[in-house]
């Protein structure tokens, strides 16, 4: 028989004055296993957790319930008071007999009565509780940051600043990611390369960041405070050690192809960096266009190399190395236009997509940094901007909003006005959204100062007419049909998830929506986190977002990696759930609903008769768990069991209070 | 023109949901229909515009506009909208809903006589059903 | 029919998550929201630790009524866990009250911490229509 | 031409000889004329001894979670329900589809014996047999004709997959799912949906009065299929011992959970009840209801899904209030 100790609290008069002290202390002597009962004015206060601490000596008690305030509120307080008299924190129950009664009550005969049924039940919870601990585990004192892009970059540098050692992965062959793509940014219109260079030499001349590029994640096990992550270092067939950076190779690299960093706009060479202010400026070979790897002669880049750096030989390699966090900044994709043979991109080279626009206007870009139409080279004297173009269309597109779209046409529109005079924007849109600081003002800026014309109607057909461009719509507001005839058509495209976004979730074990986006732990509350503790998420991988919300997400990651990073050992939630595997029948129906991947099936085996038999089982990683319990239900036979909040406690719970 | 509490709340929205199937609800007037539409040269009232009456609860515009009958059901604006609202449908409905509200009700099935019944195509009983039957 | 006793006092079990309607129950208190003494309040970290095991027992011992409450969808402090209570209890709602028990008497409700009133109101009204259901016989021990 | 009992006991001996497998489970002819009970093959000699006739009803599937452990392989005739009794416990895990060999039999039906016996009051009969849609009865008065049609199990009546769902070999053509099943799935959940609350107790009340607790629903049933049944266990007591009417409820209340979105429908449950409890308006209601409200889902053909309850959708309707 457990030998229980009963507290009850007056809290001053919030208790006392609508509970019977007295009557609720004679009832609680009557219950089983309760051997002491005692009372206190504020049993919070020193003198009153002295007094628990007494008789849990004096009367070997060895499980305590206090009838107070909730346990929200001195839970805590009390845990530290039971395991300061030498008994697991986990020994104590409360009982709420102040917000969920003295205060919500005024009849003090039925207030008591309550009294003494929530003491009750406290205490046939606690005749069931059992000894609970936190394992300590070590951390590893080391981040990876999934993706060099402006979001990676500041959290790898926010978190090398603070004093960690940082693993930077990025799978091309240069940091600097879609924000190295673009010229200016709104709504203040500073160069995108003055701000992020600098910041991309930061990286690579931190002494606690280590830059790991044209590599990518492969494999990720372990959890919070020891992730061991595998990671595929792409071979390069460039020695790192050797290269300067010289550029001669790439001179005189026969094979041409599309660059992707500019869009297709230009080319680029098979060994190449994809663009001047690379970091490392190191060439990469694609090998599926060089002409040594396709057809085995060439060899050029090898005999202009005076460092001798280049080496076909190498091979991929597989790096295993352990983290304590993650932050996932792995970017977005533009959106596909295959849907959108109305628009006649593609079919007619002066439509164009809005990063492609990007390029134009880029100074270090195919053309210089002279808008002109890839048709003829000439300068456009009318262009249509189309925004929502993938967006808000629930029908061929993304239903949600990409939130950058606005700003950027509004952004492209100005330029425009700067870098052609006389050239007149017309931007067709839905609705213009630019919440956020001087946007509004930008905004008003493009049509007031910059004279570009808002035609509220989406764009029904572009279609060529000679060496030009008809776009045909209506404007909403006035009701009149509307065919201009332009030079130059910009889709306003729209973000996408990254293509493989799924699968890196899966290997992290961490949840999307249902376009491939990240999900946080909590909307509101726990914007960077995951569900998976110690992986935290950083820019537009989490849903569409601007340059000033990246970086703002980005540093909030890096904070939560330092935090995590800074303690001395992690301690585990001891409330988590357990398998018996005795009643287990390994049906897995648990691990189906645990938000945390903390389940998992293992093999154990066991003698029948003269043969061993291997048989699956559940198994709960501590380290993951949280402790909701919605494994508990799902399990059939009850197999897995919550605890804390253990079946037995809550049946004795139901059997207490309906006695 | 004006709009009213009275008119926005009058059912004709539900109603032309109902005989559509589409979401008139759901348009959010990019207006991408009107833009492509190759009889609008010809309509008085366009069509983003039917939709926005008939959010609005129009029901007299409606009535009187020529679209209806202009509209040839070709589907253009239906593949591009973003919303997935099948236009021709809605018109289709407008049309059946305004016929029906002209053609009052006064044919029921039981009352018509056998040799009706047996003599009439039945694509004339439909038809005359629709507009003169609620 | 069962004959209401005079002067009928309902008893009522409620499972509260603890992140949500457990909070909104404190609040509730801090707020000094009065609501009748009938319920009794089971702490679960999450609804979804809620097992209708739980729900029969509590029916089979003497509860007049049960009500589960967690967050609001979407608000689950373990990400997904009130989802699966959606669908457990959406399945057991019906099947309870397809076997003859009054739909009042077995409730779930998504209370947020911040719904103190919401949890006074609720406390209210199931009291209420306990109250003039009448003592619950059904699913009970005949003891 | 060869008989249907004929082919089984080709596809099994031809099995057996050639080692693919070392058991087969079929069906078998013992003492009674109304039982085919499940027979254990394990030398093609044996094989002889399988049969296939209006009386082999019984699901040989859950013996594979006893037998699965001794063989290498194990060869099973599964009819339709069966065959989804497979992919039962493939989706719970319980049976890894490696391990056993599908002789799929399509099944057009099994005779309700008793319906037979109620046919002809106060004759012996010593055979029953089928040809096609013909029952020929040998009675001590002479052999009776009778359309096989009016004498099908109840179970049998309402059946929507009278072919195999998984096999490896198909013992004969499909056959085709008789007329108006899909109509019929949910008429006697729906007759009572459409009494009054206090009938409906009454009416459940009355029914689970009669229940043993004898546990036969549950120990056939393929959905059931737990190491250890919640209501085995001696701690924690989720369940009374005593014959209580309200444990009883409790018992079948959470059985009928447990088999939530995981039921399919094969009826044996209600047929093997002593009691003659209508246990399938328990789990057809919860299909029902799974249906609607979060999308129609039938149990037991891929075992690959995700079962309703151990899944959801954020925008998931409630059944009820959610204000």
């Amino acid at each position: 028989m457990k030998r229980i100790g009963v507290f009850l609290c007056w809290c001053g008069s919030n208790i006392a004055a609508t509970v019977d002290i007295e009557e609720t202390m004679a009832a609680a002597r009557k219950m089983p296993g309760v051997v002491y009962v005692d009372h206190n004015k504020y049993t919070c206060s020193e003198i009153g957790q002295a007094m628990i601490r007494e008789a849990i000596a004096a009367h070997r008690l060895d499980r305590v319930v206090i009838g107070s305030c909730s346990p929200r509120m001195h839970e805590n307080t009390f845990r530290k008071t039971v395991e300061a008299a030498g008994l697991n924190p986990f020994y104590l129950e409360i009982a709420n007999i102040r917000e969920q009664c003295s205060w919500v009550h005024k009849d003090k005969l039925t207030a008591t009565e309550k009294a003494i049924s929530l003491i009750r039940t406290a205490v046939a919870k606690a005749a069931r509780s059992e000894p609970l601990f936190s394992t300590e585990m070590s951390i590893e004192r080391r981040a990876l940051v999934i993706g060099g892009g402006i979001a990676g970059i500041q959290a790898a540098l926010d978190i090398a600043d603070a004093g960690f050692e940082v693993d930077l992965v990025e799978k091309e062959p240069s940091i600097g990611g879609r924000m190295a793509q673009l010229d200016k940014t709104f709504p203040t219109l500073d160069c995108s390369a003055c701000i992020l260079t600098p910041k991309m030499v930061d990286v690579a001349q931190h002494g606690n960041i280590n830059l790991i590029t044209y590599s990518e994640v492969e494999k990720v096990e372990g959890f919070v405070g020891n992730f061991t992550v595998t990671i595929r270092n792409r071979a390069r067939s460039v020695d790192m050690e050797k290269c300067t950076g010289c550029g001669d190779c790439y001179a005189k690299c026969p094979s041409k192809v599309d660059s992707e960093f500019e869009m297709g706009l230009a080319k680029r060479r098979a060994i190449y960096t994809p663009f001047p202010q690379a970091v490392p400026n190191k060439p990469a070979i694609d090998r599926a266009n060089c002409r040594y790897f396709t057809s085995g002669k060439c060899k050029v880049c090898q005999k202009v190399c005076p460092a001798g750096a280049i080496d076909y030989e190498q091979q991929d390699q597989l790096v295993e190395k352990k983290y304590g966090a993650i932050v996932v900044a792995t970017g977005f994709d533009t959106h596909k236009l295959d849907n959108y043979g109305e628009y006649a991109y593609g079919k007619h080279p002066d439509v164009i997509t809005s990063l492609e626009f990007e390029r134009l206007v880029n100074a270090s870009g195919p053309t210089g940094g002279k808008i002109l139409r890839p048709s003829n080279g000439q300068p456009p004297k009318n262009v249509a901007f189309i925004q929502c173009v993938g967006s808000r269309d629930k029908a061929k597109g993304n239903p949600y909003c990409a939130k950058i779209c606005c700003m950027y046409t509004a952004k492209h529109a100005i330029l425009l006005s700067e870098k052609v005079p006389g050239a007149n924007a017309f931007v067709f849109y839905i609705d213009v959204r630019t919440p956020g600081k001087d946007y509004e003002e930008f905004y008003n800026r493009a049509y007031e100062e910059c004279g570009a014309t808002y035609i509220r109607g989406n764009v029904s057909k572009v279609f060529p007419d000679g060496d030009k461009l008809v776009v045909r719509s209506v404007d909403a507001l006035s009701g009149a049909l509307v065919e201009l005839v332009v030079d130059m058509v910009v889709l306003a495209t729209s973000v996408d998830a990254r293509a493989d976004a799924r699968e890196l979730a899966q290997k992290l074990s961490i949840t999307t929506n249902a376009y491939n986006f990240f999900n946080e732990a909590h909307p509101k509350l726990r914007p960077v986190e995951t569900q998976t503790a110690g992986v935290f998420l950083a820019g537009a991988c989490q849903g569409p977002k601007d340059i000033p919300d990246t970086v703002a997400q980005a540093s909030a990651a890096a904070v939560k990696v330092v935090s995590l990073l800074n303690k001395e050992s992690l301690l585990s939630n001891p409330t988590v759930a357990e398998v018996d595997i005795k009643l287990c029948s390994g049906d897995m129906s648990c691990l189906a609903v645990c938000p945390y991947g903390a389940i998992a099936e293992k093999f154990i085996e066991e003698r029948h008769g003269r043969e061993i038999r291997k048989r699956r089982v559940a198994e709960v990683n501590t380290a993951l768990c949280q402790g909701c319990g919605a494994c508990t239900v799902a399990c059939r036979p009850g197999a897995i069991n919550l605890k804390g909040f253990t079946n037995e406690q809550i049946l004795a719970e139901v059997d207490a209070i309906c006695l | 023109m004006k709009v009213t509490t009275d008119k926005i709340n009058s059912n004709l929205i539900k109603e032309v949901e109902e005989v559509s199937g589409q979401k008139v609800s759901a348009c959010f007037q990019c207006a991408k229909c009107t833009g492509g539409c190759p009889v609008v040269w010809a309509m008085d009232v366009y069509p983003h515009q039917i939709l926005r009456y008939a959010q609005l609860g129009l029901a007299d515009e409606l009535l009187n506009s020529k679209t209806l009958w202009i509209c040839a059901s070709c589907q253009t604006c239906d593949s591009r909208c973003p919303r997935e609202v099948d236009i021709p449908k809605v018109i289709e409905a407008l049309r059946l809903v305004l016929l029906r509200a002209r053609g009052g009700n006064y044919l029921h099935p039981n009352n018509l006589p056998a040799r009706v019944l047996e003599n009439a195509p039945q694509q004339g009983l439909v038809s005359a059903f629709r507009k003169y039957a609620r | 029919m069962s004959v209401k006793p005079e002067g009928f006092e309902p008893l009522i079990v409620a499972f509260c998550c603890n992140w949500c309607s457990y909070a909104g129950a404190d609040l509730a208190g801090t707020s000094r929201m009065a609501y009748p003494t009938n319920v009794r309040i089971i702490r679960v970290p999450c609804s979804s630790r809620v097992n209708p095991s739980f729900i029969i027992r509590a029916f089979q011992r003497g509860a007049d009524a049960v009500l589960v409450a967690g967050c609001h969808p979407g608000d689950c402090h373990y990400h997904s866990g009130n989802f699966f209570t959606r669908r457990r209890f959406t399945v057991l709602k019906q099947m309870l009250e397809y076997m003859g028990i009054e739909p009042e008497r077995f409730q779930v409700r998504w209370i947020s911490g911040s719904e103190g009133a919401k949890f006074a109101s609720v406390m209210n009204n199931i009291t209420a229509e306990v109250k003039s259901l009448g003592p619950n016989r059904k699913l009970r021990d005949a003891r | 031409m060869m008989g249907q009992s004929e082919k089984l006991q080709k596809i099994a001996a031809e099995a057996l000889e050639q080692g693919q497998v070392t058991m087969v489970l079929g069906w078998c002819k013992k003492d009674f004329w109304w039982q085919a009970p499940v027979a254990f093959i394990t030398d093609p000699a044996s094989a002889a001894r399988l049969v296939w006739d209006p009386f082999t009803v019984y699901n040989p599937v859950k013996y594979l979670l006893d037998n699965h452990h001794c063989h290498e392989k194990i060869g099973v005739f599964v009819k339709g329900c069966d065959s989804r009794a497979v992919n039962r416990l493939l989706q719970d895990r319980r049976l890894e589809r490696e391990k056993v060999v599908l002789f799929g039999v399509p099944c057009d039906g099994k005779t309700d014996a008793a319906k037979i016996k109620a046919a002809f009051p106060g004759r012996k009969i010593s055979a029953v047999s089928r040809v096609d849609e013909k029952l020929l009865v040998d009675t001590d008065s002479g052999t009776e004709t009778l359309p096989a049609a009016g004498y099908l199990l109840d179970k049998c009546q309402t059946c929507r997959h009278p072919n195999p769902v998984v096999y490896d070999v198909l013992a004969w053509e499909k056959v085709e799912p008789r007329p108006g099943v899909d109509d019929a799935r949910f008429v006697r959940v729906a007759a009572v949906e459409q009494k009054e609350l206090e009938e409906r107790y009454a009416y459940w009340l009355r029914q689970f009065d009669r229940c043993l607790r004898c546990f036969a629903c549950r120990n056939v049933c393929a959905a059931c299929n737990c190491r250890t049944c919640i209501f085995d266990q001696a701690e924690p007591r989720w369940i009374g011992k005593a014959s209580d009417l309200a444990d009883t409820l409790n018992y079948q209340i959470i059985r009928a959970f447990h088999v939530a979105g995981r039921c399919f429908e094969c009826g044996e449950c209600e047929r093997v009840c002593p009691a003659d409890i209508p246990l399938q308006e328990l789990n057809r209601k919860l299909i029902k209801d799974i249906n609607e409200y979060f999308g129609e889902y039938e149990a037991g053909l891929d075992p690959n899904d995700k079962p309703p309850l151990g899944t959801y959708r954020g925008e998931d309707p409630a059944g009820f209030d959610e204000s």
